[in-house]
């Protein structure tokens, strides 16, 4: 039986390969204008039987996907409080300009002299990234928070390098995202690990320890994953500076302090934006994004190629204004194809110019507000059961440990998160930064509601308060989604990663 | 306030209070008093959002786009035709808004989007895995060189000469990284010089790289790459056009190890270069070497299908400094409309398009290869991309048939000292007849007209 | 508690008003640039208090609507075989091309030497529509089906008046829709109902009955609502015909019979077309629509003005080649501001270019043949207690009637459409046309698979079987809906057509 | 067979033998012989979807649009901005693509949305009802009328002539349906002339129709025009601007008992004209008299509160004949557009965006009246669109700014004989000051070059 698409799916699954039929299709091909000519490829060289790609008419492919599309939540539904991952409102606006022929239609190659208004845009965003971040010099061109990473870690050889040495020690705390080690190997350095002090902040004397004239470099984010602010950062990055290392700031929590605090003026060497999180590129269920990258003096020889630059004498010598400037001999080269994404560009340009200086920092101001209101409501509420892990306050965000919940009602982080879906919350970020137990790391952004806020608050009360009764509901939660609970476990044993076909 | 907070006053009152804090600043103690920016950052002010609009749509209109001249240029991204469903489903809230699907119960829909994009990779590139996207195309072949690193361990890495420049910068940039040496095989005929491939190969080679079609258009014998590869055990990564795979032998039904590419043939527009997919399909024995997402079929709590990101262990989230790539943010959005772009081209569709850009192809090449002044650079068989010659400075023949509303295609020399006096001229289902004509005629004035300027000088 | 968006709402349904705070906005307003003048409006004319709309954030604006949004049913989630109402498969071409600002940001008064693109689409869309109806002359300007009604009538009259008399009587079939005698009376005339005869076509003997020389005009419907050809149109026509007076042509179901026949050619004087159905714009929850007329020689003097003529002398006299003709002495004048619905031209101006003549007769061919097999799977399955109301097969959609499923099930046609909804089926239009017992009309369109015309057959059956074991179910039903049953009296007794503010 | 259907050669067969014939043709028998067309329509081959929209896409540049040029052209619609918003979820499928809310538990979204919107409306124009939109303006003032004929069964119906040409138009040619007669009441310094109302008013009169601001910009006394109605108990229509009524008193409150008008202001595009919406306000009095959908607050068997189509009673589909209008399908998605985009203002923006073209106007028309040639048509308080006499002839002038990429205005001698030498011009919120200025310059230029040229040919 057919029933309505309701929460909980009442029929299989199918794919968009088990739907249509042979013989039917959506897109009908132009014409053949051009007479046909026989064996213009080499017998070896011409497929045999062609790709087994569905078969179905438009109107079948339109509701398959848009019936797919309500199985997925989103932030346009509801609170979606992924810590580190700043999920705040997506403005339409941006889609419009991304979407204006001029930039979506344009040519990556096109002759810099007929795409001056893309390498305008591209200059001024290196421009506002440069003042925002107090580093001078920007590459636009990494894909994403991790691609920026790598372009660091890269960079930070290339200095050294440069310098006759070869430092391969990349510092990093405990509370890293994963990213971060994970770039330090990809960069062919090795990752040391800095302990926390009690308060969640870097433990100085471990770093000091630690800090020696093989250290190529620290990355450290700040605010940290825990959402605190370096308590000590000044020393952090005295210690670092003392042995000639350089210094990366993970910029993905930039949301907390923009016009309040650069990482430049701090005394880092390199930053990384995540544009698809300060600067609201939706998220597009995983991507893209854009990572670009704002360095110091020191650092900017190595840059990847090309840049953007505006040439003073523009149109004298027939040059444009706007130009990529390739001849920059120490570069470390290119990250990837082109010139980044563009498309993300256009948004954050829309977005910077939305908002103007005030408004970036009324930003900070906000999203750290609604992140301290929401811990105070929780620990007004469910203070016991969730403490904060550190400290009193906050920055954007905030990192609860669910150990007593888990010891003394039975349900972990997990099944809290699972049971907030059926309060029709998306759960914050669970399990990470690691070193916390049973981590709960709540980032609510400024373009929520003191509503929505109180809304979630007690939400989790009110699961918590459940649990006091019957733990049991949390530990098989959700009951109102599309689908259950999923066997994660055996998809990883037997992976099925493909639909099979038949013919 | 700015439309996109909600923050009153009297919201802001009540939420200090419950914070017990009697100031927005008082929040922001925490930052060092030396470490406090002491003046406004300097930007424009804010602006309503006509204003921005307005903005924006003046940098775009100081852009010539493909919607302003009729373009031949290619050399990796394509001015294909996005059908308008594509645009309607990328932009639904539902598939724009959310992350990554970390909360699979909430996310059944972009998961199995995944799941069905891994299987039209899998069926176009001929190899039984595929991965839920990298970020583009030459990432993923310094990706695809990264894996080739973890699986064989081995110092050296063999690079076509027929692969696009970009792919081969990036994957020198990344070696450095991997401690790897990159070692150029040249072309002979303008495809990978099979003797120096030979040649170089080695028991430290760890991957061969050759793209289909090359660079210059031609179609390589990727199965001669990988049967030489194999012979050392290298792994083969074939860089391909995946709107080609329609006509074009699947490099998995070639020997090849790892197909990667640029996906945004597939239902991506053009952006400037960005954002769109990298697709990455391996054979069965890499599964769990690959970057990225993967999504997998599992059955829930009531044993109804459904999908998970799978095989996380892999990932840098877990694995962290001993994962298969440091890949978080990738392309899923992108990657969802190369999906439904397959979906809507279809088992026919991706032939029949393949066969027109073949034709049409054909037809533009030997039409302006009869022009004066004009040669093809090579004669090896092409599918949607060739090369020519031309008997005039490449650069004032493209800037007089801009001047027409042509944009003619890619200078070689760009990227090729070799060919300097080369164009790479490119066919999408965009390009008619009436166009290919129209350049035919552009280019053969051009030519003309240099080669009178060039006489009159001499 | 909030929970989850579930089929069932849990929480009270809130409206933008209820949400938001004072001083929450999304609009920014643009700097006033000019000096500013006190007094400017005199102060009885100055509005004292301002309208109490909402005050929300952009947040929360989007929220709130995309969350509504939700709770409609929708055709590109599934099956929506509304009789009369072509459902089609909506192409999202159409909004597409429809955006282009050169269409969507022209302003109807644009000189036509400068909107030619606008005039040239029109003249073609107009000789188009001239050539499906087989009558020469088209005016575009009708807004929907009922606005064509009424010109076609007041046509009518003015093409009588103008001959001198005044003919006030018009023949409608008891199947009409109800906009036709709506209509007839608007136009200051009176309805006068022709009786069906027992196969469901115009009873000729009533027919030639109430004939005479006051009749202005027979309207009918054809295929009629009943999806039936008219047997004996050639009859009709003769004997309206016959006493002078017009043939109007309720162009609804022309999906029927596009390129298989036209109007014209029958000796039909005035065709509406509904290009929300026969030409697929999307339906928006009830419009926008348009209903373009074509008419005969005889009533062509009296259309609206202006029409969309082009001048071959075009470039010549400065005068641009495609023009609005306002120059109509005897027209019947305008029906709305400026020319109609453009947008929804445009649309169906890309689909006739999409589709061409050969995928116009497809359409009605698919159409056909997808109704008549719907058809014979719901008679094979449960004929017994939904048949066919007359005849053996039908045109595009079809009439069932509910009388012996009712009588032996004890469950009415209202309730089978309710629980179809648990089905995840949009129901067919019930009720109508008058005169059929528990009448159900089904129209599938030609964009429906075989598949899901069979699942609906499957539905139907089920929830026929169903009944025969506990008929309360249907009577109940819908239950996995967004709401229950609505008290639709209650709403009517004590109308709440807006939302009660506070301050 | 083209993509939107799915009909394959087997389903065909097996279709047709489940029906029970043995071709598609045989289903059509029912049309007679001599019926049938014997031959196919003439009309262009269908064409691939990128070929259609390279079509529209030549056709949309063939016009100068509101993109192209800076545009003074009002006189009933008008170039706001459109705010993103408004546009995504008008796209959305699940706004755009069902029928009118039949089945209430389906539609509990397009329901509540119209709703709001009643809501909406009826706080603008300060009437206790709204229904659920019409077409659009003049039609809407046409309705309003017959809403009167119906209430008061009087002939005459006393249009001011402030009202807009195609209004009154509309009205004239609706009123032959109601055997209504329509006279005009003229303008007295270029407001409804008071005295001729009063003059013309008497018991067989149904309904004055009065519009703020009327067509030449001019804010009238609809409080006067409404009082001097009631004396004879004929009912008020007042067609209003929308988007004037944040700074202008509500109708409402000014006596009228209807208010109607065209809604395009509120987030709807120009579109050439339409689709748009009309607006349809009353006094609770007219409630059940109203054409058009209604949608009403009611209860759900579980007790949720709920949203139906209501006083459907009102409509042709129950009361057929004597149905209160024969409205059917409506303006539903554009007035989700209206109610979206007054959301979006807000009780502060409505006000703000009021002022703020109050003020620009006023600079406008000071600044234009300053001109050499340039004239005030008249110095009665205006809103947004005021109307200047030229020492010119109009057309050249408009020709001339043209040219020079700015749209001067509406030429108000093609509605009005009696100001062949007059200039509407209108304000938006996107007209900034140094379009204002723009326009003045390149007015002053027109009007000044014009005049040099009649003194030459003098
Ligand atoms: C602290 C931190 N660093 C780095 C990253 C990686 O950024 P991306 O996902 O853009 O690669 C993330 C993303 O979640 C993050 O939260
Ligand atoms: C047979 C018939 N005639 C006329 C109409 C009225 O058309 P519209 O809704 O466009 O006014 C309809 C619409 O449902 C119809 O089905």
């Amino acid at each position: 039986m057919s029933v309505a698409e309701t929460p909980l799916q009442a029929e299989r699954a199918t794919t968009i390969f088990e739907k249509g039929a042979p013989g039917r299709r959506a897109f009908v091909a132009p014409e053949l204008d051009v007479p046909h000519v026989d064996g213009l490829i080499p017998q070896e060289a011409r497929r045999s039987e062609p790709p087994r790609l569905p078969e179905a008419s438009e109107p079948e492919i339109v509701r398959h996907y848009v019936k797919l599309s309500k199985r997925n939540f989103d932030l346009d539904s509801g609170f979606y409080p992924l810590g580190s991952c700043t999920m705040k409102h997506n403005p339409r606006l941006h889609e419009r300009v991304a979407a204006l022929p001029g930039h979506s239609r344009l040519h990556p190659l096109q002759d810099p002299r007929r795409a001056q208004g893309a390498l305008e845009l591209m200059f001024n965003l290196q421009q506002a990234l440069a003042e925002i971040a107090g580093l001078p010099h920007v590459s636009l061109q990494p894909s994403a928070g991790s691609h920026g990473e790598l372009a660091g870690v890269l960079l930070t050889r290339a200095y050294h390098a440069d310098r006759g040495e070869d430092r391969r020690k990349v510092l990093t705390p405990e509370s890293a995202h994963g990213t971060n080690p994970a770039t330090v190997t990809m960069a062919g350095c090795q990752v040391v690990k800095v302990a926390l002090d009690d308060t969640g902040c870097v433990d100085i004397d471990d770093l000091r320890d630690k800090t020696d004239e093989d250290v190529a470099c620290l990355m450290i984010t700040n605010p940290s994953t825990l959402g605190i602010f370096e308590r000590e950062i000044e020393e952090i990055i005295a210690i670092v500076r003392g042995v000639g290392a350089t210094l990366y700031y993970d910029g993905a929590n930039l949301n907390a302090v923009m016009g309040w605090s650069r990482p430049g003026d701090m005394g880092f060497d390199i930053v990384h934006f995540n544009l698809h999180k300060t600067f609201t590129q939706p998220h597009g269920g995983g991507g893209p994004g854009a990572g670009p990258i704002a360095v110091s003096d020191r650092i900017a020889p190595f840059l990847p190629v090309p840049l953007v630059v505006r040439r003073s004498d523009g149109d004298d010598d027939g040059r444009p204004e706007f130009d990529f400037d390739f001849d920059r001999p120490k570069s470390i080269g290119r990250l990837r194809g082109f010139h980044g994404n563009y498309g993300v560009f256009v948004r954050t340009y829309a977005y910077i110019r939305s908002l103007g200086a005030k408004g970036l920092k009324d930003i900070s101001d906000v999203a750290v507000v609604n992140a301290n209101y929401l811990l105070a409501r929780l620990r007004e509420k469910v203070g016991e059961r969730l403490p904060l892990a550190f400290g009193e306050r906050c920055m954007h965000e905030f990192l609860l440990s669910g150990a007593p919940m888990k010891k003394e009602l039975g349900i972990r982080t997990l099944d809290l998160a699972k049971r907030l879906l059926d309060h029709g919350h998306h759960p914050p970020t669970v399990y990470f930064p690691l070193g916390v137990d049973e981590a709960l790391l709540i980032e609510p952004t400024e373009t929520e509601t003191r509503e929505t806020l109180d809304a979630f608050a007690d939400a989790i009360a009110a699961i918590v308060a459940e649990a006091e009764e019957d733990p049991e509901i949390a530990r098989n939660a959700p009951y109102t989604t599309p689908v259950r609970r999923l066997d994660e476990a055996g998809a990883a044993k037997r992976p099925r990663v493909r639909e099979t076909l038949e013919d | 306030m700015a439309g996109y907070t909600a923050l009153t006053a009297d919201d802001l009152k009540a939420m200090l209070d419950a914070i017990g804090v009697g100031s927005v600043e008082e929040l922001f103690d925490a930052i060092p008093e030396g470490m406090r920016l002491d003046r406004p950052i300097e930007l424009a002010p804010g602006e309503p959002e006509q204003a921005v609009y307005a903005d924006l749509r003046r940098l775009a209109e100081r852009n010539v786009s493909a919607d302003d001249e009729i373009t031949f240029v290619g050399a990796g991204m394509y001015d294909h035709y996005v059908p308008a469903l594509v645009d309607m489903l990328m932009e639904r809230s539902e598939y724009l808004t959310p992350y990554t699907p970390y909360q699979p119960e909430v996310s059944q829909g972009h998961l199995q989007v995944m799941f069905e994009y891994q299987t039209a990779i899998s069926e176009l590139t001929g190899l039984a895995v595929s991965n839920a996207s990298v970020y583009e195309g030459p990432s993923a072949v310094a990706a695809a060189a990264y894996l080739a690193k973890l699986a064989r361990k081995r110092r050296r890495l063999l690079v076509s000469r027929g692969v696009h420049p970009h792919s081969r910068a990036t994957l020198e940039t990344m070696a450095v990284g991997y401690d790897a040496d990159v070692v150029e095989i040249g072309l002979d005929d303008y495809v990978t010089d099979l003797d120096a491939l030979r040649e170089a190969l080695g028991d430290d080679v760890g991957a061969v790289v050759v793209q289909q079609p090359n660079f210059l258009g031609a179609i390589e014998d990727v199965r001669a790459v990988a049967d030489a590869a194999h012979e050392h055990d290298a792994l083969v990564i074939c860089a391909a056009d995946p709107l080609t795979l329609g006509v074009l032998e699947a490099p998995g039904h070639q020997g090849v190890d790892l197909c990667v590419g640029e996906g945004q043939p597939l239902g991506n527009r053009l952006d400037f270069g960005g954002p769109s997919f990298g697709f990455f399909a391996a054979t069965e024995e890499y599964l769990r070497s690959m970057p990225g997402r993967i999504a997998g079929e599992t059955t829930d709590a009531d044993g109804r299908r459904g999908f998970v990101l799978t095989l996380q262990t892999r990932e840098q989230h877990i694995r962290r400094e001993r994962a298969t790539s440091n890949i978080c943010t990738s392309q899923a959005l992108n990657a969802l409309g190369g999906v439904v772009y397959l979906s809507w081209l279809g088992r026919r569709g991706i032939v029949e398009i393949g066969e027109l850009m073949l034709q049409r192809t054909h037809y533009a090449r030997e039409t302006l290869a009869a022009l004066d002044g004009v040669r093809k650079l090579h004669d090896r068989p092409v599918v949607r991309e060739f090369a020519l010659r031309l008997d005039a400075p490449v650069d004032r023949v493209l800037e007089r048939c801009a001047a027409e509303g042509v944009n003619a295609g890619y200078a070689l020399g760009r990227s090729y000292d070799e060919y300097g006096d080369g164009l790479l001229v490119a066919i999408t289902e965009q390009r008619s007849r009436a166009d290919i004509d129209r350049l035919a005629e552009v280019l053969g004035a051009a030519v003309a007209a240099e080669r009178d300027a060039a006489g009159v000088t001499a």
